[in-house]
């Protein structure tokens, strides 16, 4: 530590005497790269440092040092980590993390310490809403969205009977909650599975006694495989899936067939036709070897939105610096992207459905549009600043 | 005074000089992380107490940790932010806790002791989990440090770090007296020859359980302290993997010595720091670390450093 | 409804079959030769990695399954000789840290090796499909191979234990190794064998389930804790216990998480039903095994102490 | 007068009765030995007699009170102590802390937390006068996991004498110890005589005979003859079933 802090003065020393600005941007990586769910962390991660690779290490023009760290999935670590990364390393931005647990554990510890928040997957509702915090941006979505966005396509189709199925905690709760909000069918059967559970074949037996026009899911991770893999096991394929966290590009890799045609919602694709892309997704699966899931896109996102910003604005003043993340135009791989007065995305969701690619990996694939700038439950009672 | 306390005192003022250290080289952040050391060394003294001194080898103790954060989470929802009640109803909490599952536990003998006190952890696991009121899973975040005598002195991080080490001393100090007095030598011979405790007047149980019940309320204590320094509550306090790594620590630093098990919390802490600073894959450097201590030094650090003493002396 | 019940119950007694598939090496390193094995767990995880490895790379099921049980009997072999045979003669808590510290060794090993993406294997042809039975209701042939499978392992390690001259030198070893060594067994090479013999059983659980479950990195903590609960609600040391434990704890289970519910209903306000159905469902396997241990404190079929 | 009378005592593991109808009086101030050969149920005996061990059924009246359901704490505050066979002293302890921990079960409470009890000298002081009855004082430091065999089977007298029992149930104290040392334990049973009640099983037949008052013989879980020393040594029964095989 004491080194860092050495060669931080070195460095400040050498570069250009008299700009004091001349240290390099420090950007902390805070996701979860340990246990289970590291796979999204490091899909996160990989989308962060593909888009420093591709501005050539600087942001703004602005060199930069990204200072990549394990969240382990533990919020009193994460905080301690936090504050790691803003007191002792000196880290002006902190794009992270993944579980909105996390978000809640180091939004005090980076905002207090002088740090902006980018969140590349997490946007729990309490930071949406009258908890909103200036310091805060959110870039991939709020929450519910993707639920209620099911919840709207489930009735538009037509479907006049559902049975939801989520982990008994928390969030599987509001995820659920999400999809009720918007679903004007009637609701079956809601099962309540537990946290990592691993055999679903009483809850399988249910769905198909029940033979609802589909099923919604709220899985996330191993507990998606299992169930989709037992999904079709249990000759259910003609049961519509529809789900949300559960069937992405980092779990579809051990679901594969079993996951064909299921739906799920969102605002970015692999195939999702925006300038720039296909080649993002190229460059993905030419740099680590597999298909980009969201959590990648969202964080190359964030890269790029800082990168607008700081050429805009610069790092010294943190307040320009705020302005700029709040209005600048970047180039987001989502297409057209602005902040709501939340300071999360207002953006379009698709439907999207688990395709096979021509090169033979599986990915999501948006089928239609089903609903244009999209703005959060909450935004309207934000009222910071 | 024979080694073992000066071993600890000297441990205690290690620690005091840690925010006179890292306000000198300007890295505020080593009295965060001396902090984290405090609290988990107030936990794996806790732990120390049933398993070194009564053979009670508790896989649930992480329980006691979280029932003392989630009640520092519970009393400022309640408007009681005064840390000295916060820590009352913690004790109180896990008191009670200790008692029902204790009385039950303390029934069965070695393995399953250990398999039945995991069992009660993982109970408390998933009730605080499925507790919605308090973000279930999530967990919740506090909004601000407790305060003492309705100051918010604590939000000073030295200032906050001296408060936890005053417990620490506390703690350390008063369960040195604990293991010398009378208690603590009963305690002892139920670890050594239960059936002679027996054959000598004694019922076990009970003082098992007054010890059980003892440690629970100063790890609940610990947890309080916990939760202050993250700002944080979430049931990942009382996972079985955290209570896998009390036991570690105690082992790590030696069973059955108040000095090894700040050690080893000491050790523990810094070491997972340190590691984790230097590579993603810390943790196989932390298990090849642990596998050595344990098939080389079975009495842990403090065997290790008596070893060495021995052997520099011979 | 009936049906519905005796399908749940069906399920359940699926659920713990594959539980105790599971268990059944860890009853035999465990029970037998009363080692305490955290490692477990990342054994069973370590045989669905090998397995979705040998699967894709040799194209078949059954020749990955093959491959997948020899490498893992070879790690049980490895394992025992590098780490376990110092380890029998110390106290249990040594050997929870130090089979603590190779879970942790083992688990970011297979992270590194195969990264943490869950993997796929592949279901073979001969076993997919379900067949129907009341209804719309179907019942998956894989899940019908699993429950042969652990009949088959609950046969075997019975026969294994009760009926062969290494079973009975094992039993005879665990209570008194130096008497079983003055006969002029080599026991130590016994306990050798016994110990690859239980890592293999954990590979093969987990190369068997590979297809129904996630292939990821949590794949073994998830599950060591519910063996540990079947083992001691059965009683450590006997497989029986093991079998009745793991069919208790899958019924339970299945049919309290579905049924308990609507079973709370009957008796409070249904918000009130619904809340503490959410509270107490995540609870009943280690609820039903504080109350099992209260009233026999060795288990179901433990030898008293 | 009766200090401890045992009616029809019933034990049983499945088919085997260890303790088959058993009965016995003892006599206050006598010493009286239990002799029998190995398997006869004696260890059982002592373990139903000290609360160890449940009885099936029958009593056992201490003092007058029924003691039968009564654990064995209780029956060591009542004044029932016991010797193991297998030494079970604490380890780690030194001598006098194997022996102040049995002076501080029957004196005052253990529930206390802050006074060091190294320092309560009530303590210490009778345990040293325990352990200067049987000939330890000098060794008072040494933990007992460094002593002799020997000097472990006097520490294992002491700390039942500092129970300061009315009854003293001893399970072959001289088992496994030399010549010398166990005649300096003969002397000290002989000088507790008259102090303190004492059943004692033993297998030193010389020791037996030389040491009792009175000697009932144990086959098969019942006793079979019951007398002092020297009506034991003619009683035809007695020497046909035990000691025509061990010891003349």
């Amino acid at each position: 530590m004491m080194r860092s802090t050495l060669s931080v003065f070195a460095l400040c020393a050498a570069a250009l005497p008299g700009l004091a600005a001349a240290d390099p941007v420090k950007v902390g990586l805070l996701l979860t790269l340990s246990g289970p769910p590291a796979v999204l962390g490091e899909h996160a991660r990989d989308g962060a440092l593909l888009a420093l690779k591709k501005l050539d290490g600087k942001l703004g023009g602005e060199a930069a040092e990204f200072l990549v760290t394990d969240a382990e999935g533990k919020p009193d670590i994460a905080a301690q980590k936090a504050r790691r990364l803003v007191e002792s390393d000196g880290a002006d931005v902190v794009i992270g993390p993944i579980f909105s647990n996390i978000m809640a554990a180091i939004a005090g510890p980076v905002t207090e310490g002088g740090a902006f928040l980018l969140s590349p997957n997490a946007g729990p509702s309490v930071f949406a809403g009258e908890g909103c915090n200036p310091d805060i941006f959110v870039v991939s979505y709020q929450n519910d969205q993707p639920d209620q966005v099911m919840g709207e396509y489930a009735s538009g189709a037509g479907y006049g009977s559902v049975v939801l199925i989520a982990p008994n905690y928390q969030a599987g709760m509001d995820h659920l909650g999400g999809f009720k909000r918007t679903y004007d069918g009637d609701i079956t059967a809601e099962l309540m599975t537990q946290l990592g559970q691993l055999d679903y074949s009483a809850e399988l037996a249910q769905i198909a006694a029940y033979q609802p026009d589909a099923v919604y899911a709220f899985l996330p991770g191993g507990m998606g495989v299992n169930f989709v893999k037992q999904y079709q096991q249990a000759g259910l394929s003609g049961i519509p899936m529809m789900s949300s966290f559960t069937t992405d590009e980092t779990t579809l890799p051990a679901m594969q067939d079993a996951a064909l045609g299921m739906l799920s919602s969102g605002s970015w694709s692999p195939d999702l036709d925006v300038p720039g892309n296909a080649e993002f997704v190229d460059d993905f699966i030419a740099e680590y070897g597999r298909v980009p899931a969201s959590y990648a896109a969202y964080a190359y996102d964030a890269v790029m939105l800082l990168d607008t910003a700081i050429a805009a604005a610069g790092t010294e003043d943190r307040d320009a610096l705020r302005e700029a993340l709040r209005t600048v135009d970047f180039p987001s791989l989502r297409g057209k992207f602005s902040f709501g007065a939340n300071q999360f995305p207002v953006q379009d969701f698709y439907l999207t459905e688990v395709v096979q690619r021509a090169d033979g990996a599986y990915a999501t694939s948006a089928k239609e549009l089903v609903t244009a700038d999209y703005v959060d439950a909450y935004a309207d009672a934000c009222t910071a600043e | 005074m024979s080694a073992a306390p000066k071993a600890a005192i000297a441990l205690l003022i290690l620690l005091a000089l840690v925010p006179p250290a890292a306000a000198a080289i300007g890295d505020p952040f080593l009295t965060v992380i001396a902090t984290r050391m405090a609290v988990f060394a107030i936990a794996a003294l806790s732990l120390d107490l049933i398993l070194g001194y009564g053979a009670l080898v508790s896989f649930g103790h992480a329980a006691y940790l979280g029932l003392g954060a989630y009640a520092v989470a519970v009393c400022a929802r309640h408007g009681i932010t005064d840390l000295f009640l916060q820590m009352g109803a913690a004790a109180l909490a896990a008191a009670l806790f200790a008692a029902v599952s204790g009385a039950v536990s303390l029934r069965t003998r070695g393995i399953y002791f250990i398999m039945i006190t995991l069992a009660f952890g993982q109970m408390a696991y998933f009730f605080f989990v499925s507790l919605s009121a308090y973000g279930g899973d999530d967990g919740t975040a506090l909004a601000a440090r407790s305060t003492l005598f309705g100051r918010a002195w604590l939000e000073n991080d030295t200032a906050f770090f001296y408060m936890v080490l005053a417990c620490l001393a506390l703690a350390y100090g008063g369960l040195d007296r604990l293991v010398h007095a009378r208690f603590g030598r009963v305690l002892t011979g139920t670890r050594e020859s239960e059936l002679r405790m027996r054959a000598i007047g004694y019922r076990p149980f009970r003082y098992r359980l007054a010890a059980y019940v003892l440690s629970g309320m100063i790890c609940a204590v610990a947890g309080v302290l916990l939760a202050n320094q993250t700002e944080y509550v979430s049931p990942a306090y009382m996972a079985w993997t955290r209570s896998g790594e009390l036991i570690v620590m105690l082992l790590l630093g030696g069973v059955g010595t108040l000095a090894g098990a700040m050690a080893g919390a000491l050790v523990t802490v810094g070491l997972e720091e340190l590691l984790a600073g230097w590579s993603e894959h810390w943790r196989l450097c932390f298990g090849l670390i642990l596998l050595a201590v344990v098939l080389w030094s079975p009495a842990g650090l403090t065997g290790l450093l008596r070893r060495l003493l021995a052997g520099g002396r011979r | 409804m009936a049906n519905l019940f005796l399908l749940q119950l069906l399920n359940g007694a699926q659920f713990g079959i594959l539980l105790f598939l599971v268990a059944a090496g860890l009853t035999l390193v465990f029970g037998i030769m009363d080692f305490i094995n955290l490692a477990h767990g990342v054994l069973y995880m370590l045989g669905a990695y090998l397995m979705a490895m040998f699967a894709l790379e040799t194209g078949s099921f059954w020749l990955g399954l093959l491959l997948a049980l020899a490498t893992t009997l070879v790690v049980g072999l490895v394992l025992e000789w590098l780490v376990f045979r110092r380890l029998y003669d110390r106290p249990h808590l040594d050997q929870v840290l130090a089979t603590f510290a190779l879970m942790l060794i083992l688990s970011e090993g297979v992270k590194i090796l195969w990264g943490s993406a869950p993997l796929n294997v592949a279901m073979p042809e001969l076993l997919s499909g379900s067949i129907p039975l009341a209804g719309p209701l179907r019942y998956p042939v894989y899940r019908i191979a699993i429950i042969v499978a652990g009949l088959a392992t609950a046969a075997g390690l019975w026969w294994l234990i009760a009926r062969t001259r290494a079973g009975m030198l094992l039993r005879a070893g665990a209570s008194n190794r130096p008497m079983v060594a003055a006969l002029g067994t080599d026991i130590s090479r016994l306990f050798l064998l016994v110990f690859a013999l239980g890592a293999m059983l954990a590979g093969f659980a987990g190369a068997l389930v590979s297809p129904v479950l996630s292939v990821d990195p949590g794949m073994g903590d998830s599950i060591l804790i519910l063996t540990f609960v079947v083992i001691v609600i059965g009683g450590v040391g006997s497989v029986k216990g093991a079998f009745a434990g793991a069919l208790l704890v899958g019924i339970v289970d299945t049919v309290g998480r579905i049924f308990g519910p609507i079973w709370l209903k009957l008796v409070m306000d249904p918000a009130a039903a619904t809340q503490a159905g959410r509270v107490l469902a995540p609870m009943l396997v280690y609820l039903l095994m504080a109350a099992v241990l209260s009233w026999r404190p060795n288990g179901l079929f433990g030898r008293p102490s | 007068m009766t200090l401890l009378a045992v009616r029809d005592l019933r034990k049983s593991y499945g088919a085997l009765a260890v303790t088959d109808g058993l009965s016995l009086d003892v006599a206050e101030g006598e010493l009286h030995a239990i002799i029998g050969p190995n398997g006869a149920g004696k260890t059982t005996l002592i373990a139903q007699l000290s609360g160890q061990l449940a009885p099936d059924s029958g009593s056992v009246t201490f003092d007058g009170t029924d003691i039968t359901r009564t654990d064995m704490a209780s029956r060591v505050r009542a004044g029932l102590a016991r010797s193991f066979q297998i030494t079970t002293l604490m380890p780690a302890m030194t001598a006098l802390e194997n022996v102040a921990l049995a002076v501080q079960g029957r004196s005052g409470s253990s529930f206390r937390f802050w006074r060091p009890v190294a320092a309560e000298a009530a303590l210490n002081d009778q345990a040293m006068t325990c352990l200067a009855q049987v000939g330890l004082a000098d060794r008072a430091d040494r933990p007992a996991a460094a002593m002799s065999h020997g000097e472990k089977r006097q520490l294992e007298l002491a700390v039942a004498l500092a129970c300061r029992p009315r009854l003293l149930l001893l399970d072959e104290p001289l088992a496994g110890t030399g010549p010398q040392e166990a005649e300096r334990l003969v002397a000290l049973l002989e000088a507790l005589k008259g102090q303190v009640t004492m059943v004692l099983i033993e297998h030193d037949m010389a020791a037996v005979f030389a040491l009792a008052d009175r000697i009932s013989v144990l086959v098969y879980g019942q006793i079979v003859a019951s007398g002092g020393p020297e009506e034991i040594r003619q009683d035809p029964a007695v020497r046909a079933a035990y000691l025509g095989e061990e010891a003349c």
